[in-house]
């Protein structure tokens, strides 16, 4: 029975790690129709922040909560100003552009830190159900991931700010009739899509070696999950998580990881080809 | 933007092309023949994307699976069979044949390019994964193991057609490599010149429209598809013979964006431009190896941001425009300069 | 698949276009002799590439300071391969045809290796493999520095079953490195009464344990063996901390350590887990006190020195010991040299080229991971590759060239 | 009584609860001129697309035959491909391609290759295109795109034309033209258009048919239907509302 407990949590914590990873693509995808493919990396600058903080001492929550967001935002709000605000509309340009810039942000980590793995110890201890042990940290993930999709929800549900922002995502010139700057809107969007970004990447910091080139392996599944979860932002990418997130363990379980992430993209490719517009380009039409 | 007349792919530059196929007969006593070698194959490789994208507007994430495809397909059938022309067959058949399937899904499933990109992305991904689980000796195919992450290492390279004995490599790969690229090359201006290649270019400019006179646009889309499959999969068989290697690397997603940034800089909606790109920028990421100091992906990077700030449309298009527009300046201050002496003769003469 | 390999056009045109004119073989007295490297210094396998390259560059540097070799000085030839294999095959042709190099010391992953083998044994230029992997390879243009499953498996297998028990359960890198160490843990299980529970493979970009962890604890084996290669599985070691299975079924790896991951794990995390190898930083050898005081003047940092560094620098230094006693440079001399059993004083202990196999003979050091060091428990002095040494005796039939599949 | 060309028999479709069109009973018979007209809101173009297959028709939602072949559900490039030529409400040409080459597209699918070039000849005279032949559609003038893409449909010889508003953004010369224009092919072909512009249909002259909140108000020649009191009504009925 226990071990029936231990794959649910397991399922939880994939679904988790999804929607956490593909949060900040999500919200500049969904809200700009932007590709950026420099998200990987951004995830993981997120998690260099927190582990350079707390070499320097600082409190590992507070780093991985704030100081890791706030650095990847700023981040991302220079990136915006120099580079993607001159490619609105362009979605091929802003996709090479941003592809450009992972492979810079790449060589930047890795004069800086240097590229011997560097990590931190998952500050939650372990805990048991039955004969087996779980990592306590997972828990903590989960949580997070399911706060930060119910306050997004919340924020573009019933904030004026989140009714702007869907306008702006719907249909740019109108909300530029109607006084909005759409410029204003894109920036601060890139800005919070690069900060949720920073934040998965410090959340995961402790659970993941961290090396300059594993900006990669976040990548696909992220933009898989974004891109088959439709235009809804969090329900899109909360449904397409909880999909690949259950088939993903399911059949790792079964048999082995790497056929656990086949299954996941076969199915991909099939919601793909059956919901052209994503899961909720058909289900949860209108909802945010 | 047409650059001239003839569905905006410009008449066949006969003398550019003499040009081209004489540089290339030089080349070797002038470069390295080795890096010479690849330099052409990623341009092939590259011109089957530029046709297929620039020409019928078809965005492909995952060109590279064709091209590993092609690769691993003359590497197993070459270590069975040990005569090299048949794997050379099969190795543009099969991603042909993988490509009409996935084509035909795709174009008559009617989804849009975004999703299209992701899907096709998701098939590389794919084979990059499975290929890269093979490592088990349960995994071969005859006598190929196909060795998963180590790839599978010293198959008969190609050789003289009949002659299993007369190995084909160095300078003689080099000149089969690049008749190969010229005579692809034509079989796109052909394609472009002919009803078939018109017909993509108005899918590309409306779709709709093209349907709408009874086209069938799907039909045709999976049809060039499949075409420029088998071109990206003679590419990947003329490579597994230059590397004597063939890794999953080649079904990655670095290769996917490899070749996408070599069309894109070099210029879509262009045959040149593709191939110009991968020479270029194939020989930047040549020489980078050859320095330690900077990191290499920190200078890639920033050439890439660079070029599509600077440069959007690419470097040939650029090029063309400029030229063109250098032309018509030239023309207007000539006919300026004309008729200030017809006036000055009028004048003398009224 | 012949051998012998006509060439067909190449013949033909380079005569009509001269451009590779047979050069002299240029051994007037004072040129450089040149040492050719590949190696990742970039890309997802830098963190193995990056100290190879400088322990490279201190190798050269100190033969030339105390007078080069043969009266003539050694010119490093260094390309970076970008963690790209097409890149090996074009720098290695680069190497033999343009800089027409004397020696390559090069390939980090076994692809790499076999993409670079052939050309080097076509081209006759001598080629040292300075890194551990999973043996096997039988080629007299060929010499092995880095240890082979059966040297570093067998001493760890010992001291683990000694230490905890008889049922094993292996985890391993999904290429052929993991694959046929896997094997020989399995043989040298049973060898000792003991059995495996269960072998699981991972390929390279795996970094999700979480479901592996559950199946090792269904098991409950008595320890667990590591052969996980890369900085994704990294994330292994650090999911089996985190619930807390450090602490209930002991670990060891034949790879842990290899690429610095006992300094990215916090001591918490790292402590406990047994690792062989041929090197320690800790390790209290003169030769290796005096390596890293020498490194730390060059770099100024010695906590990237790891195995893989050490033997690239033992594999040049074992090479000058070789054309010190060949007294030329020419093939035949370097051959008799090499097959007449070299062997010098590393950071890593002694290491002597084995005439039969062109493998070396280490001394394999069984270490415990404590607080972030390497603490050596026990050493096996001059350990033979005794793996390829059931297939290879170049010394019978010197015209092999294979990689032989250990089947155990 | 001359064979029926087009029927539709109890056609309807609904978008969400609303009846765009509402079981239509329609016929055409060979070489007629059919205007179809009625206030904006009608279920016009909505009908118009079941008969192009544009909009596809559910299989219980009635059958549309053409020429007694059941097209229902078919797709556009099915439906063009039995000889009908299809003119969108907003113009769709190719615009990165001069005028030659858009008739050039057309005439081929239905020409072999040595005919086209005359037959692009002939459309470009009876479409007095001759001035912008060569100009790139992109840059042309919305009223020229339209005559373009009618010429790019005549370009196919179809039998059965099908044209939603020919007549919308274009000059009153224009307008008279493409009248002329219309009743030459009228005699080879039996042509549809839509349009709510009473001037050009009465110049037009040929049957009309009325559709009101999806379903056939009146039916019958021009002059009598523009003078029935309910069709005034319900135009001046939407106008007044």
């Amino acid at each position: 029975m226990d071990y029936f407990a231990v794959v649910l949590l397991e399922i939880l914590y994939m679904i988790a790690f999804l929607a956490l990873t593909s949060a900040g693509l999500a919200v500049v995808f969904g809200m700009m129709r932007v590709i950026n493919l420099a998200h990987g990396e951004f995830v993981m600058v997120g998690g260099y922040t927190t582990i350079a903080c707390y070499r320097a001492g600082i409190d590992l929550w507070f780093a991985m909560l704030v100081v890791a967001p706030l650095v990847v935002g700023v981040l991302g709000l220079i990136i915006e100003r120099l580079v993607i605000r001159h490619l609105y509309g362009r979605m091929i340009d802003t996709m090479l552009a941003t592809w450009g810039l992972s492979l810079l942000i790449v060589g930047l980590v890795t004069l800086i830190f240097g590229n011997s793995a560097v990590s931190v110890q998952a500050p939650i201890s372990s805990y048991e159900i039955g004969q087996y042990q779980m990592g306590g940290y997972n828990l903590f993930i989960i949580a997070v991931a399911a706060l930060l999709m119910i306050v997004l929800w919340l924020v573009m549900r019933f904030t004026r700010l989140g009714l702007v922002a869907r306008g702006a995502m719907q249909n740019r010139d109108v909300a530029a009739s109607l006084g909005y700057n759409p410029g204003r809107i894109y920036m601060w969007t890139f800005t919070v899509g690069a900060a949720l970004s920073g934040l998965a990447g410090g959340v995961l910091a402790p659970l993941t070696g961290l090396l300059p080139s594993v900006g990669s392996s976040y990548i696909a599944k992220a933009f898989i999950t974004v891109i088959t979860g439709g235009a809804a932002i969090i329900t899109g990418t909360l449904s397409s998580s909880l999909l690949f997130g259950t088939v993903n363990q399911i059949v790792s379980f079964a048999s082995m990881p790497v056929v656990g992430e086949i299954a996941m993209l076969t199915l991909a490719i099939i919601l793909l080809r059956l919901m052209p517009q994503g899961i909720t380009g058909r289900f949860f039409k209108n909802s945010a | 933007m047409s650059i001239s007349s003839n569905f905006g792919t410009g008449r066949t530059n006969w003398l550019g092309f003499a040009l081209a196929t004489l540089g290339l007969l030089v080349a070797p006593a002038v470069f390295d023949v080795n890096t010479m070698t690849v330099l052409l194959i990623w341009s092939l490789f590259a011109l089957s994307l530029g046709l297929m994208w620039g020409y019928a507007g078809i965005l492909s994430f995952g060109h590279a699976a064709y091209f590993g495809l092609g690769a691993y397909t003359f590497a197993v059938a070459s270590m069975n069979i040990g005569e090299s022309t048949v794997p050379l067959l099969l190795a543009m058949l099969i991603p042909a044949l993988l490509a009409a399937v996935i084509g035909a899904m795709m174009f008559y499933g009617r989804i849009s390019d975004v999703y299209m990109g992701v899907i096709t992305l998701v098939v590389t991904l794919i084979m990059f994964k499975f290929i890269n689980s093979t490592a088990g000796d349960a995994y071969r195919i005859g006598d190929a193991r196909l060795g998963g992450f180590n790839g599978i290492p010293a198959f008969p390279v190609l050789n003289v057609p009949g002659d299993p004995e007369l190995q084909i490599y160095g300078i003689g790969l080099y000149y089969v490599v690049a008749a190969a690229l010229l005579l692809c090359y034509l079989l796109c201006r052909w394609v472009l010149a002919s009803w078939f290649g018109r017909v993509l270019i108005g899918i590309r400019e409306n779709e709709a429209r093209v349907e709408l006179l009874g086209y069938s646009a799907p039909l045709y889309k999976t049809a060039v598809f499949t075409l420029c499959a088998a071109m990206a999969g003679l590419a990947g068989c003329l490579f597994a013979s230059w590397a004597e290697i063939v890794t999953p690397g080649l079904f990655s997603l670095g290769q996917s964006a490899e070749v996408i940034i070599f069309t894109i800089v070099g210029g879509l909606g262009t045959l040149v431009g593709p191939i110009l790109g991968a020479i270029g920028l194939g020989m930047l990421k040549l020489l980078l190896g050859e320095q330690t100091l900077i990191d290499n992906s920190l200078l890639l990077g920033a050439i890439l941001v660079l070029v599509v700030l600077l440069l959007p449309s690419g470097i040939v298009p650029t090029f063309l425009r400029w030229r063109q527009r250098r032309g018509a300046m030239l023309a207007a201050r000539s006919k300026a300069g004309s008729a200030r002496r017809r006036r000055r003769s009028q004048g003398e003469g009224a | 698949m012949s051998v012998s390999r006509r060439q067909f056009l190449g013949s033909l045109s380079s005569v009509a276009l001269g451009s590779m004119l047979p050069v002299a073989d240029s051994l007037a007295q004072g040129a450089p002799i040149k040492v050719g490297s590949v190696l990742d210094n970039s890309g997802n396998l830098d963190i193995y590439g990056k100290p190879m390259v400088m322990a490279t560059t201190l190798a050269v540097e100190e033969i030339n300071a105390a007078g080069g070799l043969l009266g003539r000085k050694l010119q490093p030839i260094q390309y970076d391969t970008q963690s790209d294999i097409a890149l090996y095959t074009k720098f290695a042709q680069q190497l033999v045809r343009q800089d027409k190099v004397d020696v390559v010391h090069g390939g980090i992953t076994s692809a790499s290796r076999e993409a670079i083998r052939q050309t080097f044994t076509r081209a006759n230029t001598l080629y040292f493999y300075n890194v551990l992997y999973e043996g096997g390879v039988c080629d007299r243009n060929i010499v092995v520095t880095g240890s082979t499953p059966a040297q570093a498996v067998e001493p760890i297998m010992d001291v683990a079953m000694k230490q905890w028990g008889k049922k094993v359960y292996i985890l391993a890198a999904d290429y052929n490195y993991g694959q046929i160490t896997a094997k020989w843990i399995a043989h040298y299980a049973k060898e000792r009464g003991g059995s495996v529970a269960k072998t699981d493979f991972f390929a390279l970009d795996v970094s999700d344990f979480g479901s592996t962890i559950a199946k090792i604890q269904q098991e409950k084996p008595s320890f667990v063996i590591s052969a996980l290669v890369g900085g994704a599985h990294m994330s292994f070691y650090r999911q089996w901390a985190a619930s807390g299975m450090n602490k209930k079924i002991p670990l060891a790896s034949t790879t842990f350590g290899v690429g610095n991951e006992h300094l990215a794990l916090s001591p918490a995390e790292g402590d406990g887990i047994l690792i062989a190898g041929n090197y320690s930083q800790e390790s209290t050898d003169a030769a290796n006190k005096d390596f890293l005081a020498r490194w730390s003047k060059r770099f100024n940092d010695t906590k990237i020195v790891h195995e893989i560094a050490v033997s690239q620098y033992q594999g040049i230094m074992l090479w000058a010991e070789c054309v010190r006693k060949a007294g030329s440079l020419k093939r035949e001399d370097m051959l008799k040299a090499i097959e007449s059993g070299v062997s010098i004083v590393g950071p890593g202990g002694t290491v002597t080229i084995d005439p039969k196999t062109h493998h070396a003979a280490l001394d394999i050091k069984v270490m415990e991971v404590k607080n972030q060091k390497l603490t050596v428990k026990s050493t096996v002095k001059q350990r033979p590759p005794l793996d390829t040494a059931r297939y290879c005796d170049l010394q019978k039939n010197p015209k092999e060239n294979k990689q032989f599949e250990v089947n155990v | 009584m001359s064979d029926t060309v087009v029927e539709t028999h109890d056609l309807s479709v609904r978008f969400g609860g609303v009846h765009a069109v509402n079981s239509v009973n329609f016929r055409l018979e060979e070489r007629e001129l059919r205007c179809l007209i009625g206030p904006n809101g009608a279920g016009k173009s909505t009908f118009f697309k079941c008969l192009t297959g544009q909009v596809a028709v559910g299989h219980n939602d009635g059958r549309v035959r053409i020429r007694g072949q059941d097209v229902t559900g078919w797709r556009p490039y099915d439906i063009v491909r039995l000889g009908v030529g299809i003119k969108t409400q907003t113009p769709s040409v190719m615009n990165g391609l001069t005028v030659e080459e858009n008739l050039w597209l057309s005439a081929r699918r239905v020409h072999p290759r040595e005919a086209v070039r005359d037959v692009v000849q002939a459309v470009i005279a009876q479409m007095s295109l001759e001035g912008i032949a060569r100009r790139q559609l992109g840059e042309l003038a919305h009223g020229q795109r339209q005559l373009v893409e009618i010429g790019i449909v005549l370009a196919q010889h179809p039998w059965l034309i099908l044209l939603d508003e020919p007549a919308a953004g274009i000059t009153h010369a224009e307008a008279d033209r493409l009248v002329e224009i219309i009743h030459q092919v009228n005699q080879k072909a039996t042509i549809v258009v839509v349009d709510h512009d009473m001037q050009f249909v009465r110049s037009l002259g040929g049957r009309v048919t009325v559709l009101h909140q999806g379903a056939v108000l009146r039916e019958g020649p021009v002059d009598e239907v523009l003078a029935d009191q309910k069709v005034r009504e319900v135009y001046i009925g939407s106008r007044a509302k």
